[in-house]
C-alpha cells in the first residue's frame, strides 16, 4: 500500500487518478496513427500497445477480475502471444524452404505486388500481424499478472 | 541453412514451451530433446565451419551491412556447441531431478536461441539484441527454485547485469556513431580512421559490459552471491554457458574489433586478472559452502583468460580460448556434481577438482599448459609465478572441500542421487578427461577460432 | 591410529566378517608379473620404442622407448609391484577386516594401485617431456587416493592432500621447464632436446625447474616432509610407492633428462648439495623413530639422497652406481616395509617400543628381513654390499669431501636398519603374534634370495644398470662390481663405515641427543611448519578479505559503477583529448529541444532528491514524456510515437506495482550520522558514473562518421515496399533484430509470470 | 547540440546510478527506468543526420538518419521488457522478504554466513590437521623414551 506519511492517499484512488488521465494519450495516440497512415506497411507494435491499452483501461476502471469477466477472450492471451511470435518467425524463416535467406520478404524487393487501396499485400503484413498479436497478448498478460497482485498476497 | 535452423529450432520449440506446463515430464524431455537435436545441427554447423570455413547468412538478401550478417566462425560455433552443451546438460539434469517452475524448460531453451544467435552474429546491435533475449531468460531462470537465497540471487543478478547490459548498449550507440554502420567488419575496418580517444572510450565502455557479465575483479561482487543462491543447475547454467558470453565478447570485441586497444591496454587487463586470479583464489579457500567456493574460483578462473587476452599475440588468445572452454567445461561439471552426491559424482567432482587446478589427466592441464606457454612468450617471471600462485590455490580450495563432501563422507549413509543425475555429471567428468587424454581437437578448435579471429580483424591486413 | 581402534573394536565385538579372496588384488598381480615379463623381454629383445603423433599442433608426441633406464624402472614398478600386490591381496583383507569395511573397498584400492602401475611404466618409457608430465602427476594423483585410503582417518586424508600438494605443485615446475625450453628449441622430444640444447642461463632455469618437480617427488630435502606423513597409508602402498615406485620417479625423470641437466653447472652443484642433506638428515631422524614405518620413511629420504648425490656427482662411474643403486634399495627396502606391514598385522603394534624378541615367533620373517637390512646397510653377500661400492668410487673419485660424506651416510644406514632389526627380533618378548599369514611372508622371503642371489651373481644386474647409466650419462658406462679382497679404497671406505655404523649402534644415548636436536630443530624451523603456517596463514587471509568484502546489491552495484567511472577516466588520460570533444551547433529546432532537455535534466535530479514513491514515478513519466516531445522534434515521430506508448504502459505497471508494495520505509535520510555519511558516498559514486558516462558520450558525440549504412537505407527503402525508412528498417532490413526483440517482450512477461505466480502464464 | 545531449544522457545515467544505491528498491527499479532512457537518448543522439522524418523520402530532403531510430524503438522495447521484469522481481522480494530494504536482505546473508563456519572448520581440518592431533617429529622420538621408561 502506498500511503505516504500524512496525507493518506488511498491506493486505489492513486490508481484511478492515473486511471482517468490515461485514455487521453492513448486516444491520442490512435489518432496520430490515423493520421499519418501506417497502412503503408502497418505497425504492429504500435497498434498492438493502443489495444493493450485500451484493456488496460477496462482494468483500470472495472478491476482485474471485473475486465477478466467482461472479455473471456483475454485469457487466451498467453496464447495469442505465442501464436503471434510462431506468425512473425514462419514470415522471418519461411524463404529457408525455398532456400532463401532468412527474413526475405515475398514478393521479393521490386517486385510488383497486390494492392488493396494502400495495403499492400506481401509476406511482412504477416509479420507485423504476428508483431501485433504478440504485443496484446505479452502486455495483456503484464496486465493480468500486476493487476491481480492483491489477490496473489492473501493466498 | 544449418545457420538458420540452428538458430530456428530453439527459438520456435522454446516459444511454444514457454505456455507450456514445464511441470509435465514431457514437457521437459521436449525441451532436452530440443536442445539435443540443436546441439546435433550445431555440430553439423562445426563441421562444416572446420572444413569448409565461414557460413556466412545476410538477412534478407540485403547486401551486407545494410541487412544483418549472422557469420558462423570457428570461434562463433565452438562457443555456441558449448554453451549449448552445456545447457542441454543442466536441462536434462533438473528434469530427472524433476522441474520446479513451469517455465523452466521454455526459459531454458530460449535461453540457447539467444546464445546461439549472439555467437553466430556479426552485426552489434543484432549482438546486443540476442545478447538481450540470452540475458532476460537467465533473468528469469536465476529465480528459480522460488526460495529467499534465489530471489536474493536473482535480485541481485538482475540489477547488476542490466546495468551492463546498458553499458554495453551506450558503446554501440558510440560505435554506430563514430563509424556510421554496425556490421562487426566495417565497423572494425572503420574504427583504425577514428580519433583514438573516442575509441578507446567506447572499447572501455564493452570492456566494461563483458567484465561485468564474466565476474571479473573488481565487476564480481554479486557472482558469490548469485552463484551459491541458484540452484545446481541453474548456476551451472550461468557459469558455464552465460558468462562465456563475456569471454566471448572480450574475444570478438577486443581481438575482432579493437585490436589495437587491446594491445594498449595489455598491461591493465593483466594486472586485472592478475589480481582476479588471487582475489578468488585466495577466497575460495575459506568458504564452507561448495557454491560459493566454485563461485569464487570462477573468478579467479577467469582471470586466467583475461591475462592470456592481455598478453594476446596468437599464443595468448588461442590460450585465452582453450581457456574459455575448458573453464566453461569445468563449471558446468563442478556445480553439477555439487548438487547431487553418489560415487560416480566424487569421481566427476574429483576429475573438475584437477582439470580446475590444472592437473593431468584432466582437460584443464592442457588450458596450464597453453597459459604457460603465454607467460613465457611474454617473458615475464611474475606471469609465471603467478599462475603457479593459481594452481596451487585451486588445489587447496577444490580438494579440501572434495574431501569433506565426497571422500571423507560415507557413501552408505548419504543417499545417492538419481542414477540419471549422477551419470549426466559424470558424462561431462568423461568429457573433461577426454580433453587432456586427447587434447589435439581441443588444440585445433582454439587455433582455427584465434586465425578466424585475427584474420578478421584490420591489423591482420 | 586406525589399526589400533579397528583392533579393539574386533576385540570387544563379535568377530570381524571374514572377507572372501582377494580376486581384484590377485588379478592386479597376475597383471603385473605380467608385464614384468613384458619389460623382461622387450629389453633383452632389444628395447625397441615407438612415437605416434599425439597433439600436433603443440607437436606432442606419445613416444616411448624400453632403453636401459626404461628397463630398470619399468622391471622395479612391474616387479615389486607383483609381489607387493600379492602380499596386499593378504593384508588388505585383513585390514578391511579389522576396520569393518566391506569387500567393495578392495575397489577403491586396486585399481589405483595397478594405475599407480602402469603411470610408472609410462613414466619409466616416456620420452616426450609433456609426457613425462603427464605420468608424473597421474602417479601424484593415484597416490593421493591411495594414501588416504582410510577415508575415515582424518590423519590419512591430511597426509594425502599434503602429499598431492607437494608433489603435484612442484611438478608444476617441470612443465614450467618443458615450455621453457619448448620456446627455445621447439620441441618437447627428449632425445632431440639433449641434442639441441646448449649451456644457456634458460637451459639452467629449466634444469632447475625440472629437478626441483623430480626432488619433491623423491623426497628430497627441503621437499621430504610429506613422505614421513604418507606412512598413514596401508602398508602395500607404502612398501610399493614409496619404495619403488613414487619415490623412484622422481630420480627415474632426474636420470631421463641427465644429460640436460649436465648442461647447466650450478643444477649439478644443487644436486650435489640437495642429495648430501637429504642423505643427512633423513639418516639422523630414522635414527631414533619409534613408529616401523617412520624409521623406513626416513631411511627412505636418505637413501634417495645417495642416488641424487650419485647423479650430481656426473661421472659414469656415478650414473652407472646410481642405477644399481636404485635396484638394490628398492628390493631390500619394499621387503623391509612389508616386513614392518607383517608385524603390525601379527601383532597389532607399530612401535619399536612395544615390540622385540620376534625372532623365535617369526624366525623365516626374520631371516628374510636379516637379509634385506643387510643389504641396505651393505654387509657382504648380498646385492647391497655392491651398491654402496659402487656408491664409495664414485665418491672417491668426486674428491675428499664426498668421501667422508659417503662414509657417514654408509654408517648412518647401518646404525639405524641395524637398530631396527635387532629391536624387532632380538630382545626380550614383548608384543603378541596373534596373525601369521604365508602370502604376507613369502614375497619378503623372495625379495631377501634376490638379494642374495644378487650378491653372488651381479652380472645381469651390473649389465642392466650399466645399460641405464649409458641412458644418463650419455656414452659408454661400465659397472663392474666384485670382491675384491684388497686394500682398495672402496674396502677400507667399507670398513670405516662399518666400524663407525657399529660404534653409532652401540651409542644409543650419543644418537639420541643428536636426532632429538634435529628433529625439534624441524619441528621448529623445519620445512613442515612453512607449509602448515602458510595454509594457516592462507586460511586467516581468506576469511580476513572475505570478512572486508560487503556483498548486498549495493555493493555490487557500486562495486561495477566506481570502478567502471575510474578505467573510463583511465581511458580518457591515456589517449591525447587534442580536439577530441566538439560542443556543437544550435539550430532551428534545437531551440526548443534544449529547453526540454533542461527539464529532463532538472526533473531527473528532482528523482534523484525525492522523498516520496508516488512522485518518483509521476516525475519518471514527466521525464519519459519529454524525451518523447524530444524524439518528435528530431525527426523521430515513430520513436516518439513508442516512446509515448511504453511510458504509458510502464507509468501504469509501475503505479500498479507501487500501489501493491507495504508501507514506504520511515525516512531514508533521516538522522544518523551513518545515513549522512552514505550518501554523500552514494552522490560521489553516482557523480563518477554520470562523468564518465559524460566523457564517453561526449567523446563519441564529438566524432561523428562521414558516411552512414542509413543512406543505403533510405535509397533501398522503395525497394523493400517502405514509405516509412524507420518503418522498413525494422520491419526488413533488419527484420531479425525485430523477432528477437518481441521474444524477449515474451520472455520478460514469462519471467513476471515466473516470479508472481510459479510460472502460471495466466 | 553534442555537449547538451551528453549532458542530459549523462545526468540521467548519472541520478539512475545514484539511485540504484539507494536502500528502497523502489528507487532501484527507478535508477534501471533512468539508466534505460539515457541509453535511448544515446542512441537517437548518435544519429548522423537530424532533419526531417524519413518518410517517403525525396532527393532534395534532409532526412533524419532512420538507423538509430530503429534501434532506438528496440531498446525502448527491450527497456519496458526488463523494467517489467525487475519490477517485478522486486515485488516478489518485498513480499517474500516483508521488506524493501536492501539492508534487510543482506541480513539473511549473515545468517547464512554463520551457519558455513562449522563447515568452514571442516574444510580446514582436512588441509590443516585436526587441533592437537598433529604429531611433531620431536615428540615422535620422546614417544620412545617414555616406553622405555615404562
Amino acid at each position: 500500500m502506498v500511503r505516504r506519511s500524512g496525507r493518506g492517499a488511498a491506493p486505489d484512488s492513486v490508481v484511478r487518478v492515473v486511471a482517468r488521465m490515461l485514455p487521453a494519450p492513448s486516444v491520442m495516440v490512435a489518432a496520430a496513427l490515423i493520421v499519418k497512415g501506417y497502412a503503408e506497411v502497418g505497425d504492429g507494435f504500435a497498434a498492438g500497445v493502443i489495444v493493450a491499452l485500451a484493456v488496460s483501461l477496462t482494468y483500470v476502471a472495472v478491476g482485474a477480475d471485473g475486465a477478466e469477466a467482461v472479455l473471456p477472450v483475454l485469457r487466451h492471451a498467453p496464447k495469442i502471444a505465442v501464436t503471434g511470435l510462431l506468425l512473425a518467425l514462419a514470415s522471418g524463416f519461411f524463404p529457408l524452404v525455398y532456400g532463401e535467406e532468412p527474413v526475405s520478404h515475398q514478393p521479393a524487393p521490386g517486385e510488383p505486388l497486390t494492392k488493396f487501396g494502400k495495403l499492400e499485400l506481401f509476406t511482412q503484413l504477416l509479420m507485423d500481424i504476428g508483431v501485433f498479436l504478440l504485443v496484446v497478448g505479452v502486455l495483456v498478460m503484464l496486465l493480468h499478472q500486476f493487476g491481480r497482485l492483491r489477490g496473489e498476497e492473501k493466498s | 541453412m544449418l545457420l538458420s535452423i540452428a538458430l530456428l529450432l530453439p527459438w520456435v520449440a522454446g516459444a511454444v514451451l514457454l505456455i507450456a506446463n514445464g511441470r509435465n515430464r514431457a514437457v521437459a524431455w521436449l525441451a532436452v530433446s530440443t536442445l539435443v537435436a540443436t546441439l546435433v545441427v550445431l555440430a553439423f554447423l562445426a563441421a562444416e565451419v572446420y572444413g569448409n570455413g565461414n557460413v556466412r547468412v545476410v538477412t534478407g538478401h540485403w547486401p551486407e551491412g545494410i541487412g544483418i550478417v549472422l557469420e558462423a566462425d570457428p570461434l562463433g560455433v565452438t562457443f555456441a556447441l558449448l554453451s549449448v552443451l552445456v545447457v542441454t546438460a543442466a536441462a536434462a539434469y533438473e528434469s530427472v531431478g524433476g522441474v520446479r517452475t513451469r517455465t523452466f524448460p521454455g526459459l531454458v531453451v530460449i535461453l540457447a536461441a539467444g546464445l546461439n544467435g549472439l555467437f553466430v552474429t556479426a552485426d552489434i546491435f543484432s549482438f546486443y539484441v540476442f545478447f538481450e533475449l540470452a540475458m532476460t531468460a537467465s533473468y528469469a531462470l536465476s529465480a528459480y527454485g522460488g526460495k529467499r537465497r534465489q530471489l536474493r540471487a536473482a535480485l541481485v543478478f538482475t540489477a547488476v547485469n542490466l546495468l551492463g547490459s546498458f553499458i554495453f548498449v551506450l558503446s554501440v550507440a558510440g560505435a554506430y556513431r563514430v563509424t556510421g554502420t554496425l556490421a562487426m567488419e566495417q565497423i572494425a575496418e572503420r574504427m583504425l580512421e577514428v580519433n583514438p580517444n573516442a575509441v578507446l572510450l567506447i572499447a572501455t565502455g564493452f570492456f566494461i559490459a563483458f567484465s561485468v557479465k564474466l565476474g571479473l575483479f573488481p565487476f564480481h561482487f554479486w557472482l558469490p552471491t548469485v552463484y551459491a543462491g541458484a540452484r545446481p543447475s541453474v548456476a551451472a547454467i550461468l557459469s558455464g554457458a552465460v558468462a562465456n558470453i563475456g569471454a566471448y565478447g572480450l574475444l570478438r570485441f577486443g581481438a575482432g574489433l579493437f585490436p589495437q586497444q587491446l594491445e594498449q591496454a595489455g598491461l591493465a587487463l593483466i594486472i586485472l586478472g592478475a589480481v582476479s586470479i588471487l582475489y578468488g583464489g585466495v577466497l575460495a579457500v575459506s568458504r564452507g559452502d561448495v557454491a560459493e567456493m566454485l563461485a569464487y574460483s570462477a573468478i579467479g578462473q577467469v582471470g586466467y583468460v583475461l591475462v592470456a587476452l592481455g598478453v594476446a599475440g596468437p599464443v595468448g588468445l588461442v590460450a585465452a580460448v582453450l581457456y574459455s572452454v575448458v573453464n566453461s567445461l569445468n563449471k558446468a561439471l563442478l556445480f553439477l556434481a555439487s548438487g547431487v552426491r553418489g560415487a560416480l559424482v566424487a569421481g566427476a567432482f574429483a576429475i573438475g577438482s584437477l582439470s580446475v587446478a590444472g592437473v593431468p589427466p584432466a582437460a584443464g592441464f592442457v588450458g596450464k599448459l597453453e597459459l604457460f606457454r603465454t607467460g613465457i612468450l611474454a617473458d615475464s617471471t611474475a606471469l609465471i609465478v603467478l599462475l603457479v600462485a593459481g594452481s596451487a590455490l585451486s588445489l587447496v580450495y577444490m580438494f579440501q572441500v572434495y574431501q569433506r563432501c565426497f571422500w571423507r563422507a560415507d557413501p552408505a549413509k548419504a543417499k545417492a542421487s538419481p542414477l540419471p543425475q549422477r551419470l549426466i555429471a559424470a558424462g561431462l567428468a568423461v568429457l573433461v578427461l577426454a580433453g587432456a587424454l586427447w587434447p589435439e581437437p581441443l588444440l585445433a578448435l582454439s587455433g582455427q577460432a584465434v586465425e578466424s579471429l585475427t584474420s578478421s580483424s584490420p591489423g591482420a591486413s | 591410529m586406525a589399526l589400533d581402534r579397528g583392533r579393539a573394536a574386533r576385540d570387544e565385538a563379535a568377530p570381524a566378517p571374514r572377507l572372501t579372496p582377494d580376486w581384484p588384488g590377485w588379478v592386479a598381480c597376475a597383471t603385473a608379473a605380467v608385464g614384468f615379463f613384458a619389460c623382461l623381454v622387450g629389453w633383452l629383445a632389444g628395447g625397441d620404442g615407438f612415437s605416434v603423433p599425439w597433439a600436433p599442433s603443440l607437436d606432442l608426441h606419445l613416444s616411448f622407448r624400453l632403453d636401459g633406464l626404461g628397463a630398470i624402472y619399468g622391471l622395479l614398478a612391474t616387479g615389486i609391484g607383483a609381489l607387493v600386490f600379492a602380499y596386499g591381496t593378504r593384508y588388505m583383507t585383513l585390514h578391511l577386516e579389522h576396520e569393518r569395511r566391506g569387500a567393495v573397498e578392495r575397489w577403491r584400492f586396486w585399481p589405483w594401485m595397478l594405475l599407480f602401475a602402469m603411470a610408472m611404466v609410462g613414466l619409466a618409457t616416456a620420452q616426450d617431456l609433456v609426457l613425462v608430465f603427464v605420468f608424473f602427476d597421474l602417479t601424484a594423483v593415484c597416490s593421493y587416493y591411495l594414501i588416504g585410503f582410510d577415508r575415515s582417518d582424518s590423519k590419512a586424508r591430511t597426509s594425502a592432500v599434503m602429499a598431492l600438494l607437494v608433489t603435484v605443485v612442484s611438478a608444476v615446475a617441470m612443465l614450467i621447464g618443458a615450455v621453457l625450453l619448448y620456446a627455445a628449441y621447439g620441441t618437447f622430444a627428449i632425445p632431440e632436446l639433449i641434442e639441441r640444447v646448449g649451456p644457456s642461463e634458460t637451459t639452467t632455469v629449466a634444469a632447475a625447474l625440472i629437478a626441483v618437480a623430480a626432488l619433491a617427488k623423491s623426497a628430497q630435502v627441503p621437499l621430504h616432509f610429506w613422505l614421513p606423513r604418507a606412512m598413514a597409508a596401508p602398508t602395500p602402498v607404502s612398501a610399493y610407492l614409496h619404495s619403488a615406485a613414487m619415490v623412484a620417479a622422481g630420480v627415474l625423470v632426474i636420470g631421463r633428462v641427465h644429460r640436460l641437466l649436465e648442461r647447466s653447472e650450478l643444477v649439478m652443484t644443487g644436486l650435489l648439495v640437495i642429495g648430501a642433506l637429504s642423505i643427512v638428515v633423513g639418516g639422523v631422524l630414522a635414527l631414533r623413530r619409534d613408529r616401523l614405518k617412520q624409521v623406513l620413511a626416513y631411511s627412505t629420504i636418505s637413501q634417495y639422497g645417495y642416488m641424487v648425490l650419485l647423479y650430481g656427482m656426473g661421472s659414469s662411474t656415478s650414473n652407472g652406481a646410481a642405477a644399481f643403486y636404485v635396484m638394490a634399495h628398492a628390493v631390500a627396502k619394499s621387503a623391509l616395509f612389508m616386513t614392518a606391514g607383517a608385524v603390525t598385522m601379527a601383532t597389532g603394534e607399530d612401535r619399536l617400543s612395544k615390540l622385540g624378541g620376534l625372532g623365535r615367533r617369526m624366525p623365516v620373517l626374520a631371516v628374510a628381513s636379516a637379509v634385506a637390512a643387510a643389504s641396505l646397510a651393505a654387509l657382504p653377500l648380498t646385492i647391497g654390499f655392491f651398491k654402496d661400492e659402487l656408491f664409495f668410487a664414485a665418491a672417491w673419485e668426486e674428491g675428499s669431501v664426498t668421501t667422508v660424506l659417503a662414509v657417514v651416510a654408509a654408517a648412518l644406514t647401518l646404525a639405524y636398519i641395524g637398530r631396527f632389526w635387532v629391536t624387532l627380533f632380538l630382545g626380550a618378548e614383548k608384543g603378541q603374534v596373534t596373525e601369521r599369514s604365508v602370502v604376507m611372508v613369502a614375497p619378503v622371503a623372495f625379495l631377501a634370495a634376490v638379494t642374495v642371489v644378487g650378491g653372488l651373481v651381479t652380472e645381469p644386474f651390473a649389465r642392466l644398470a650399466a645399460s641405464a647409466g649409458e641412458v644418463t650419462a650419455g656414452r659408454p658406462v661400465e659397472v663392474d662390481p666384485g670382491y675384491h679382497l684388497e686394500l682398495s679404497p672402496e674396502n677400507l671406505m667399507a670398513i670405516a663405515a662399518w666400524t663407525l655404523g657399529g660404534l653409532l649402534l652401540a651409542a644409543p644415548r650419543l644418537t639420541t641427543v643428536l636426532s632429538r636436536t634435529l628433529a625439534r630443530a624441524g619441528d621448529l624451523f623445519g620445512p613442515r611448519r612453512g607449509y602448515e603456517a602458510m595454509l594457516h596463514g592462507l586460511d586467516r587471509a581468506s576469511a580476513g578479505v572475505h570478512g572486508l568484502e560487503v556483498r548486498d546489491l549495493r555493493s555490487s552495484i557500486a562495486a561495477v559503477l566506481v570502478p567502471a567511472g575510474l578505467l573510463v577516466g583511465l581511458a580518457f588520460a591515456a589517449t591525447p583529448t587534442d580536439g577530441a570533444f566538439a560542443l556543437g551547433h544550435v539550430s532551428g529546432a534545437d531551440w526548443v529541444i534544449l529547453p526540454l532537455l533542461g527539464l529532463i535534466t532538472v526533473v531527473t535530479l528532482v528523482i534523484a532528491r525525492s522523498r516520496s514513491r508516488l512522485a518518483i514515478a509521476l516525475a519518471l513519466s514527466v521525464v519519459g514524456f519529454a524525451l518523447a516531445a524530444v524524439y518528435a522534434l528530431i525527426g523521430a515521430p515513430d520513436v516518439a510515437l513508442v516512446a509515448v506508448m511504453v511510458e504509458t504502459m510502464l507509468a501504469l505497471v509501475f503505479v500498479a506495482a507501487l500501489a501493491r508494495l507495504p508501507q514506504e520505509e520511515p525516512d531514508e535520510d533521516r538522522g544518523s550520522v551513518v545515513r549522512k555519511k552514505r550518501r554523500r558516498r552514494d552522490v560521489v559514486a553516482g557523480s563518477i558514473a554520470g562523468l564518465a558516462a559524460f566523457v564517453t558520450v561526449w567523446g563519441f558525440l564529438s566524432k561523428p562518421a562521414a558516411e552512414s549504412v542509413s543512406d543505403d537505407h533510405i535509397r533501398l527503402a522503395p525497394e523493400a515496399h517502405g514509405g516509412d525508412v524507420v518503418t522498413a528498417i525494422v520491419a526488413d532490413f533488419r527484420g531479425l533484430d525485430t523477432l528477437v526483440e518481441i521474444t524477449v517482450l515474451l520472455v520478460a512477461v514469462i519471467g513476471v509470470a515466473t516470479l508472481m505466480r510459479r510460472g502460471k502464464t495466466w | 547540440m553534442i555537449i547538451a545531449f551528453a549532458l542530459a544522457a549523462a545526468v540521467l545515467f548519472g541520478s539512475g546510478a545514484y539511485l540504484l544505491l539507494k536502500r528502497d528498491l523502489v528507487r532501484m527499479v527507478a535508477g534501471i527506468m533512468l539508466i534505460s532512457q539515457a541509453a535511448v537518448l544515446t542512441i537517437i543522439a548518435s544519429s548522423l543526420n537530424r532533419g526531417q522524418a524519413v518518410i517517403h523520402v525525396g532527393p532534395d530532403d534532409d532526412p533524419s538518419d532512420p538507423l538509430p531510430q530503429a534501434l532506438a524503438l528496440t531498446a525502448l522495447v527491450i527497456g519496458l521488457a526488463t523494467v517489467a521484469l525487475l519490477l517485478a522481481m522486486v515485488h516478489r522480494v518485498v513480499v517474500v522478504f516483508r521488506t524493501s530494504e536492501q539492508d534487510a536482505l543482506a541480513a539473511t546473508e549473515a545468517e547464512v554466513e554463520a551457519r558455513l563456519e562449522r563447515k568452514r572448520q571442516a574444510d580446514r581440518e582436512e588441509v590443516e590437521g585436526v587441533e592437537g592431533a598433529k604429531e611433531d617429529d620431536a615428540e615422535a622420538i620422546e614417544h620412545e623414551e617414555l616406553g622405555r621408561v615404562r
